[in-house]
């Protein structure tokens, strides 16, 4: 990893919802394409982006599944998810498209305070 | 019976402007008449002629534009609207000495009280929105 | 005797605007992003079972979403049975 | 009043957030001037649009107050606000640039059933 | 040690994500539609209150709301003020 | 200090767009770089050219403008989301077929890696979204 600002990108909004998730999966692939230090954390509603079995071709947009099951190819590993908000949509983590480690409150915290750029989405 | 559609929806901004035209198509088949529809807020961009999807996503002008060629159905861009989202028809690209009109040909541009007398004399009068 | 529809998240501003509307009669079509309020088990579905209104989502959307298995209990209709709920309902609300 | 379907405006975007509250109040213009019977509720984030002395010079845009103050003169008399809405931002109606009744759940029930056609902005 | 912006309404599943995130020592600046939740007497101004972050409010979008007469005890500040709140804090996070 | 900004908000939706630009400035005022400004996904409309306000309201692309030609300040519409809005220079009008640009020639399209340059090389990155 080349050095410069580490960055954590907060996904905040669910996949279809807007053009946004789509958007902020494009920056997490443009960084670590450009060998950039970066971490992700699905928070709020972007917990949703993890639900499996998502088949939006009858929708004709295409599925964040794939885009997501691809991170680590990109040697993105430090992918989290807020335990709080996987609760609330009662979502079971382990069947997620890609691994996530789930954090609580402090944790995340933490993690933030490891970054030097935050980048909310 | 007679159907109004209303869409604030931007094509953008999610699925909703999309399952507006799917509507739309569902209801002249079940036999009913889609006499106008209308675009209000950022619903106006529905209209964008220079939008460009990627390859693997269904276009989103071609729904409007067959249900006005091929049905008859009237597709309105509220003018204010318009005018703020940039999309304007040649007339108005030409008052404001812009380069080219921004909207699809099927689209007209035109004052609220097509919306305000859809809305007073259909049958059905649908809002999407989000 | 109004058809809702809802298009916004449950932790959304619509979510709870539209729950205070709703009486039952009504009947409430989820759409877009609001077809995640009907995942059995949430606080959202049980507040909505709670009110009585009649539950319905849009099958594609639910499909993207990767919920049809987890609604139980909603009755997921197609653009046409938007259509048949439109022509019972001669008054409809958008939330979103 | 001429005939033709009774049309209920739901106001519930805030004046500034988005450009929601001036295409709402625009459509409420024009139905008055094209005679169409109409009737205005302001509900959820819509009441913040009833603040007083809101003063948007600084931000370039147009100022929803004088608007609404003008709605008694397209003789638009029906002019509802949803109380609990109105209390949890302790609004004082009183102060409101354009007088509103306010109406309780039930009663804005039986509002909307006296309706053909409802406008949710 | 960081700078929250938020540009939602209190209502809005924005607000309750931030509120969620942020700590004592860290600054939350309301924008736009954010500045109602500095409104005195609301439960959102109170749950504000009791997370310990120091609350500002721009002043330009505070007066557009007309609400500068009622959000004692949070700091006006205008645009100068911003960029003043980004140099002491290195990390800045949006919600919206 | 070198600052950069990414802005999310479209002029049409709220006053946050302007208060990016406000804020640009002001950085400026104090002594600041700002070196690029990124626009993504609905921010991207900041860079329409055919948008027209009503006279009582100030214009929402002079101020990006000027940053830009008087300031020398970058701003960068991101392609993906520019194509996606209907944002295009003269090189992707012409690509695909659309009768003029569509953007102020002040900004320029270009890819996230302008993006990821700026996020982890500036000082402060800053954020307007909503």
């Amino acid at each position: 990893m080349a050095d410069g600002k580490r960055l954590l990108l907060l996904i905040r909004h669910s996949p279809y919802g807007s053009s946004l998730a789509r958007a902020s999966l494009d920056v997490a692939l443009a960084a670590a394409a450009f060998d950039r230090p970066l971490s992700l954390l699905f928070t709020g509603d972007g917990v949703l982006q993890l639900l499996p079995e998502q088949d939006s071709e009858a929708l004709g947009v295409r599925n964040p599944g794939r885009l997501l099951a691809s991170l680590p190819l990109y040697d993105i590993e430090q992918v989290y998810v807020d335990a709080a908000a996987a609760a609330r949509y009662r979502l079971d983590l382990d069947a997620a498209p890609v691994a996530a480690l789930a954090l609580g409150r402090e944790e995340i915290r933490a993690l933030i305070d490891r970054h030097d750029h935050l980048l909310g989405f | 019976m007679i159907y109004s559609l209303l869409v604030l929806s931007s094509p953008a901004s999610g699925q909703c402007a999309m399952t507006a035209a799917r509507f739309a198509r569902a209801a002249l088949a079940r036999g009913h008449t889609v006499g106008r529809i209308f675009f209000l807020d950022a619903g106006v961009t529905n209209g964008a002629a220079a939008t460009v999807l990627p390859q693997d996503e269904t276009d989103r002008l071609q729904p409007w534009v067959e249900l006005a060629e091929r049905h008859g159905v009237e597709l309105i861009l509220c003018i204010a609207s318009a005018l703020r989202y940039g999309m304007l028809d040649e007339t108005e690209a030409g008052r404001y000495e812009k380069p080219a009109a921004t909207i699809h040909p099927a689209f007209t541009v035109s004052g609220l009280g097509q919306l305000v007398d859809a809305a007073t004399s259909a049958d059905r009068l649908v809002t999407f929105g989000g | 005797m109004t058809l809702h529809t809802l298009n916004a998240s449950p932790a959304s501003a619509a979510f709870a605007d539209c729950l205070a509307m709703l009486a039952a009669g009504d009947v409430l079509l989820l759409l877009g992003d609001g077809v995640y309020a009907a995942l059995a088990g949430t606080g959202a579905r049980a507040q909505l079972d709670a009110c009585g209104a009649r539950l319905c989502l849009l099958r594609e959307d639910a499909a993207a979403a990767g919920i049809l298995a987890r609604v139980a209990g909603a009755e997921v209709i197609d653009i046409d049975g938007f259509v048949a709920l439109s022509e019972q309902f001669p008054r409809q609300l958008a939330w979103y």
